[in-house]
């Protein structure tokens, strides 16, 4: 962390990561602030990572602690894999967002609070018996009291508009701050005002005026002692986009449906938080995607069931609440040996739970959650951008072995965000399969020695009339069957189809030590904390490693020796303990557990801590 | 032929149209109770097909569970027999990703009324383009004898001693409440009659929903025979004919008339003329006349038989169809390399 | 009092006839968008209640999810917020074992008629004795924004950019068909009449359906404004009164009178007389008189609000309690050690 | 075995155990022919254990192969666990009977048959090329021909019936052979001729003269050269009746409702092989049991909710799908934590799979089938007279704690058949628990210290109006909830009163050796088999244990100690390992499975030939 100083007169800090979280009303615009910073630095080359903060209301009352909207990066000059644990700067625009997110700063943290808002009638709101701003409670941190929604009207001074729509403004008076405070060019902004605004010059004005005005503020106050630098960070080099899991997740089936030749077809129910892959591949038309939105999710698995019967790429996606309901028609998928992929992204459970929080809570239901014995292939990707290659990978699985697929998303890779490198389409795998045509050589359940998928023969296929559901199949000749040997053997030919994938996977793989103390074994979206708490346990000598199982079921076929090179296994996770369960049974190994289910992500100090623990012998 | 035009011509299509019933009926042995009503359904459907000059292997049976549900096995078409009130969203799936299939719903009153009712009523009002046949024997069969939403309040069934509590549904009130552009009703040993109501929704676009009155000679002997019985059906059954007036009776001496909005028995003779009579319209844009059929009932009225409803509505796969051709007129084929490309980007070299 | 006779007075009941509007309110902190229709309704809810004389320990809320959900929690009384669109189905459990509770069901256009469809249909065929008051604001508004069963077709929605390909089912004409005792529709902005319908649904006996326009300013904005605007109702809503002539406009000048089986919007005067115009009769036997009222929809017609059918029909828990009686009566209360001694025995000593 | 004289000349051997299988054509009254000689033998005071074999099929074509009906049952003078694994005696009353049987029949086998039904038409049917009885490929049985339908028409001869009539009645004729063959008295069935035709006098003297002339036929004719003696077993004293699974479990939960003074209501659809709980509660009205036939499952258990939350004993019930349906609804359950029992006759699956077939495919299902953490405790009887305990135990743990509890029954439960000892009501538990009523100390989500129960206040109980629901709970107030670490403390704490339950059932006993070589766990209706050979092994000097886990969730106490008593745990099931998992997974024990999936109960001589494979080491 060296120290320059700048043609004007302020020091400048260069630092290697920065967080910042905007917080305010849901009328603040906080999301747009955030994203607008989030812009502007993926475009000046650093490592970012995001997580917005819905309200769980869809309108609160304004100035409501329910109300309260966020937006958090983290943005920085190495490689970083979460949002951040705490923030460093707080950008606070009312009472209520101060309330409910002081309590994440660390002593120190800069604050920096919109003073215009805090009235007695809001601080009344969050029931504030005395303003934090004046009765010491902030003294552990560097606090900035801006009145912006004042300076801010200032500036628009003489724009024919409402204070209403000046207010509105606001939010970009702040980021115009914040672009000084970190020296960022407001050119992305600036372009991107004139895109949206263009047409209604008044308004393109008074946001370009608010943010001007921001930046200016700190150039010319003496209120900041310093600004801060961030270096680009060192990404592999290529073209890269920032997305969300769940905007990975369509673009990776539309690309799946692409490289196999079939068209996409999506039946689906809303759901929080699944719904937007619903809305975005809604959007998709004119690649042949079809999306059904159904009248329960029973109808949506029901649909789903039959586009794969049909021949297309067959997906459906859901939550928790809406996996049970399709359970029973999954049970058909797998007795009909179909192909499709069941999207799942996970919500803070049981029942309706807390719908906007994330949680890994079905991984158990995924892989049992139906009658008799039914297995399916779980993958579950590690990070927004991870799930592009696993719908992919979902799709290949689903497509060469005839099976129905699980695919475990969750609240937090759904709405977080990272910078992906665009893949060109050539460099994407074929999925290509062939139909069955030859009468000759047709039944409807003969299977490939190699994967024991049974055919594909799909309606309009001359000759091969043939009939499959839901009652025990008969090998091969796929009739009705009550014979107890065929249940016996068609049981275990299901059983082996699933578990002869391992061989078709890539064997697990172990970041840092590669045997030794500690292994940390993680799935889904705990990835980018615990790889952060490796890196730092690394980086304090400790003999650790780091494996995260992005193919669940089933396991990669070195997951045992893997296990077997450490003395500890700790198997973190946002539910009680599933893949630990399925670890422990599998192979014996007295993995621990680490829990943590308070429908957030892991924070990279819990895991470094417990791993420490362990370490010590704890 | 012209009815199903987005049928493709299958490489031996031309044989397709010397196809007969035998070339519909598959190797699987029948199964189901002897005398059962289901053998005279299958009969007729498999005689049907041929009519509609559409290869074997471009139409598909889709069954739930129930007696009924085994239909398909004997279809020597494709067929899939899923669970219990789920055959509706399967065939929605199927139909809206291959539009040029034949789809046909299999289906009874429990399978279809009381587990399936919400798909039966959102694949209706959506008007997605398949043929539902509900065997009707009032009874669950498959499941040895308990009430169905048919069966009539009061009776005695194994899972109720005591006689039922619930009121019975009307299922095609329900379908013509459920938008349904074509909804018919006929009997399982009325053979012609049956056959050409099956062609009539075969060449139908859209949602079809069919009640064939089934006896379930095990479980509901009988559950018809008050008006379906060769001997006084004329008398007891209303056989509905587009643009006809009213009339019933083995002399043809009975009519319906409309007394405001209540329909009333009449004998014709002594100043009552066809005349007076209503006059069937299943085309009315009003749903109106169909309902009231939907719930005429002996023995206060002949029991309607025959096509209730018949109207013409975009269908769904149709809608989809075209929202897709549009769009990819408006914003060309879809590139999967620009979308991937698309949105904020920026290079790190 | 009379009708809810089978309420047990409770110990402070002298009180309940004293209870007011703000008796009824909880303490939780209302959640919906400033400016949604739920407030409303929410408030003529909370201004019924005391109008029953029933203690609020004997009335439940039970609602299933959407914002219309959130209801019971607002409500002084007992609460269930259970899961999307089941609420029927612990209704009729709960009815069925304390028939003595007044039972309300809380619910939207997507959990009634979406993923709700089914259990709506078969709580009120066999007239449970239940009050559903749905929220119908044509979108789905807690998960913000996609097309609801009500929503009109080509409707453009989060899950529909192009516009929705569906066609939207009338609640009132599903219900009727589903055999249902009461059937109302109000506007969550005319507030007396609310209150009035959601009295009269109160005091019906069995199943009461009350679809209330609402309003959801978020997402789905004046959705019903075209009809229901303080400027032009009069001209476009037909208020229905039991035994009244169908009259409406500001100024009482038209009609609705029948041609055939065919409503007529006609002006009063020059000939046309209140004696030419269709009499409202919501007790009629014949469910054809609610039927037609149900599909009639601006602008071809002004939209029917109030009470379209009222007809009574033992309940399902009070049949359900007379079997128990009569079985009692006819083999004596049930003895335990009997029972379990009963069949073929034998000593082994 | 002893060989004495009786009075007339033939000799008479007496045995411990005769197992005879009734197969004929579903008209020829099998069932019937079975449950008469079930009567008698329970009546003589021997140990018996039957099962029925229906066509899966409603009415299959006569003598076709789907349309044979069986019925198997084993009779002995000491204590039996199952119906026996291969019949002594086989009684076939036609070709398409024989062909389905004749395999389960052992070398040496007694084999009666009705020659008149061997005519070419019925070979046909059933694809005979020749007769099974000339062309010697019945040489290794011994076989008795006998051409029943003549000499019962016979027997008949100038009834005013018709020979259809006729016919109905051989199968007393056979009936009446058995009687002879076994010493058994006719008395009891032809009591109950009198009791069911006794307004019928043709019939019924039609019948009396088919089973009269069956037994003339045995103790005149040459054919049988001994005939054999089956002495009355001891056990315990007390009044007996024979009774199903299926009866059993409606008979305990009607108990249950008297026992703990709540009415029961039972929310049902049909479903094989579950439909006759729903056919026999509802003939209990004077028990004032509300049973309601819902219009699906998720709709039977919203209505069990509704029960439950209005204060009954609430009870649902179904079978594999079934239960996959109602998995969303069963949450809401546990998150309002109302007391409930849900019960699953489970059958072979995966869909629809045999539905007339036994399987315990449902555990994990049972276990993990919803979306979050949802615990759930589980039980599952092991015999059919067990299914009336267990009744009440599960009633026992839903009112104590709270909980919708699980109930695992199984196809072979559901219509197996054993003696039961009938046990006096106030030797019954009590069950009775009390709802919340006093507004003071009233908290929707307060719990009892002890069992971690929360409040029971019903609808109608003045001053504790509440709201409850499927989002999270606050704990204690029981308002929503958002907060990170009131969902984590309420998850635990769901958690914990579901494991707080292993305080409160008693500790799993071994039977047999109490430790050393080998323990065989098992759960559910494998009972009978493991037992069986277990005694057998033991009568071999073998050091083999038998523990049986009826509380599968949570499991008892000692469950770890008593694993590592031995050396060796064998789990036998009839799916791929479930229990197996948690037992690896939980006690890390190296525990092996002996699965098998053919929709049959397990043979004795299957667990003791694993049994003794595992002993020698193999
Ligand atoms: C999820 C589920 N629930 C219940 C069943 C059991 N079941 C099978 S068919 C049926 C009803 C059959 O009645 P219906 O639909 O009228 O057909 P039918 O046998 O009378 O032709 C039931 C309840 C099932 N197979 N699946
Ligand atoms: C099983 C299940 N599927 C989906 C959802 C998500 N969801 C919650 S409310 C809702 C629809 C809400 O629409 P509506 O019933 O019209 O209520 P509104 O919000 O408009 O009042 C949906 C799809 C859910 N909570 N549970
Ligand atoms: S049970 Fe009834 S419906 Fe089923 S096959 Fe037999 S006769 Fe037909
Ligand atoms: S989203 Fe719409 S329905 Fe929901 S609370 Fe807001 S305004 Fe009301
Ligand atoms: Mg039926
Ligand atoms: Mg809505």
């Amino acid at each position: 962390m060296t120290t320059t100083t700048k043609p004007h007169e302020l020091p400048v800090q260069e630092l290697e990561r920065v967080t910042i979280r905007f917080v305010g009303d849901s009328g603040d615009g906080m999301q747009l602030t955030g994203t607008q910073f989030t812009r502007t630095a993926a475009a000046f080359g650093n490592d970012i990572s995001t997580f917005p903060d819905y309200p769980a209301e869809i309108r609160a009352p304004a100035g409501s602690l329910p109300g309260v909207s966020g937006f958090q990066i983290s943005f920085s000059s190495s490689d970083i894999h979460t949002p951040g644990d705490q923030p460093d700067v707080l950008v606070a625009m009312n009472p209520a967002a101060l309330k409910a997110n002081i309590a994440d700063l660390p002593a120190g943290g800069a604050l920096i609070v919109n003073t215009d808002a805090f009235t007695a009638a809001n601080l009344a709101k969050v029931s504030y018996a005395s303003s934090p701003l004046t009765d010491g409670s902030l003294s552990k941190y560097s606090v900035f009291e801006i009145p912006i929604s004042t300076l801010n009207a200032r500036a628009l001074d003489g724009l024919d508009m409402t204070t209403k729509q000046v207010d509105l403004t606001k939010n970009f008076f702040a980021l115009g701050i914040m672009f000084w405070l970190y020296e960022r060019s407001m050119e992305p902004t600036l372009r991107w005002i004139e895109d949206k605004f263009g047409k209604r010059p008044v308004i393109a004005e008074a946001n370009r005026r608010a943010l001007k005005a921001g930046y200016a503020f700190g150039e010319t106050t003496e209120i900041f002692h310093t600004h801060y630098r961030v270096p680009a960070a060192h990404l592999p080099p290529g073209k890269y986009r920032n997305i969300t899991g769940n905007e990975a997740t369509a673009l990776g089936f539309v690309a799946a449906s692409v490289r196999a030749g079939r068209p996409l077809f999506y039946g689906s129910y809303p759901i929080t938080p699944a719904s937007d892959i619903l809305h975005q591949l809604s959007g998709y038309k004119n690649f042949g995607v079809r999306t059904f939105q159904a009248e329960d999710e029973i109808a949506a698995m029901g649909s789903t069931i039959g586009a794969a019967y049909g021949g297309a790429l067959a997906l459906t996606g859901t939550s928790g609440p809406g996996l049970a309901l399709k359970s029973e028609a999954i049970n058909l998928a797998v007795m009909t040996e179909l192909p499709m992929v069941i999207v799942d992204v996970q919500r803070a459970g049981p029942s309706t739970g807390m719908p906007t929080k994330t949680e890994q809570g079905d991984l158990l239901q995924s892989l049992f959650g139906r009658n008799g014995e039914s297995p399916i292939p779980v993958v579950a990707p590690a990070t927004p951008a991870d799930c592009f290659d696993l719908a992919l990978e979902a799709s290949r699985i689903a497509l060469t072995y005839m099976t129905p697929v699980m695919y475990l998303s969750d609240a937090f890779l759904a709405s977080g965000a990272e910078p992906w490198r665009v893949p060109s389409v050539e460099d994407l795998p074929s999925l290509r399969v062939e139909n069955a045509t030859d009468r000759a050589t047709f039944r409807p359940y003969a299977r490939d020695p190699e994967t024991l998928a049974r055919m594909w023969a799909v309606p309009g296929t001359p000759g091969l009339e043939h009939r499959i559901g839901g009652i025990e199949k008969a090998d091969i000749s796929g009739n009705v069957s009550y014979d107890p040997d065929n249940h016996h053997r068609m049981t275990l030919l299901r059983n082996a189809k699933v578990a002869g994938i391992a061989n078709d996977i890539p064997d697990l793989d172990v970041y840092g030590a590669q045997d030794g103390e500690l292994l940390i074994l993680g799935w889904g979206s705990t990835y980018g904390a615990i790889r952060s708490a490796v890196e730092r346990l690394r980086a304090e000598g400790q003999s650790v490693g780091h494996a995260h199982v992005r193919h669940i079921n089933p396991l990669p076929r070195n997951t045992g020796d893997v296990l077997r090179r450490f003395r500890r296994v700790l198997v973190p996770e946002l539910n009680l303990g599933q893949l630990l369960m399925l670890i422990r049974a599998t192979y014996l190994v007295d993995a621990q557990g680490y829990q943590r289910v308070r429908g957030k992500p892991f924070r990279i100090a819990e895991i470094h801590e417990r791993a420490e623990q362990i370490l010590a012998g704890r | 032929m012209t009815e199903l035009t987005q049928v493709p011509l299958s490489p031996e299509n031309e044989a397709v149209i010397k196809l007969t019933r035998k070339d519909f009926a598959s190797d699987q042995e029948v199964r189901w109770c002897p005398g059962c009503g289901d053998y005279s359904i299958l009969a007729q459907t498999q005689k049907t097909m041929p009519e509609f000059g559409v290869p074997k292997e471009n139409i598909v049976f889709i069954s739930g569970i129930g007696c009924s549900g085994r239909l398909p096995y004997y279809m020597n078409t494709y067929g899939f027999h899923s669970i219990h009130g789920r055959a509706p969203t399967i065939a929605t799936g199927l139909k809206a990703s291959r539009p040029e299939l034949m789809v046909w719903v299999i289906t009874g009153d429990g399978d279809a009324l009381s587990i399936g009712g919400n798909h039966l009523l959102h694949a209706m009002r959506k008007n997605v383009d398949i043929k539902v046949v509900m065997h009707n024997n009032r009874i669950y069969g498959l499941t040895k004898g308990q009430a169905s939403p048919t069966s009539e309040i009061g009776k005695v069934t194994k899972s109720s001693p005591t006689g039922t509590i619930d009121q019975p549904v009307m299922p095609l009130s329900i379908a013509i409440a459920a938008e349904a552009t074509f909804v018919a009703r006929s009997v399982d040993t009325h053979t012609e009659h049956l056959a050409k109501t099956f062609e009539r929704a075969g060449f139908h676009h859209g949602s079809a929903f069919v009640e064939v009155l089934q006896n379930c000679n095990i479980f509901n002997d009988g559950a018809w025979r008050d008006f379906t019985d060769r001997e006084f059906r004329e008398d007891r059954m209303l056989v509905l004919e587009h643009g006809k007036p009213m009339v019933f009776g083995k002399d043809r001496d009975k009519g319906i008339r409309l007394r405001g909005l209540h329909p009333e028995v009449v004998q014709l003779g002594d100043g009552i003329t066809e005349d007076d009579l209503l006059v069937h319209d299943e085309t009315a844009p009003d749903p109106y006349l169909a309902y009231m059929l939907s719930r005429m009932w002996w023995p206060e009225y002949p029991v309607p038989v025959g096509v209730l409803r018949n109207i013409e509505r975009p269908t769904h796969d149709r809608l989809m169809s075209d929202q897709i051709a549009s769009e990819i007129a408006r914003r060309g084929p879809g590139d999967l390399e620009k979308l991937l490309n698309s949105g904020e980007t920026w290079v790190v070299e």
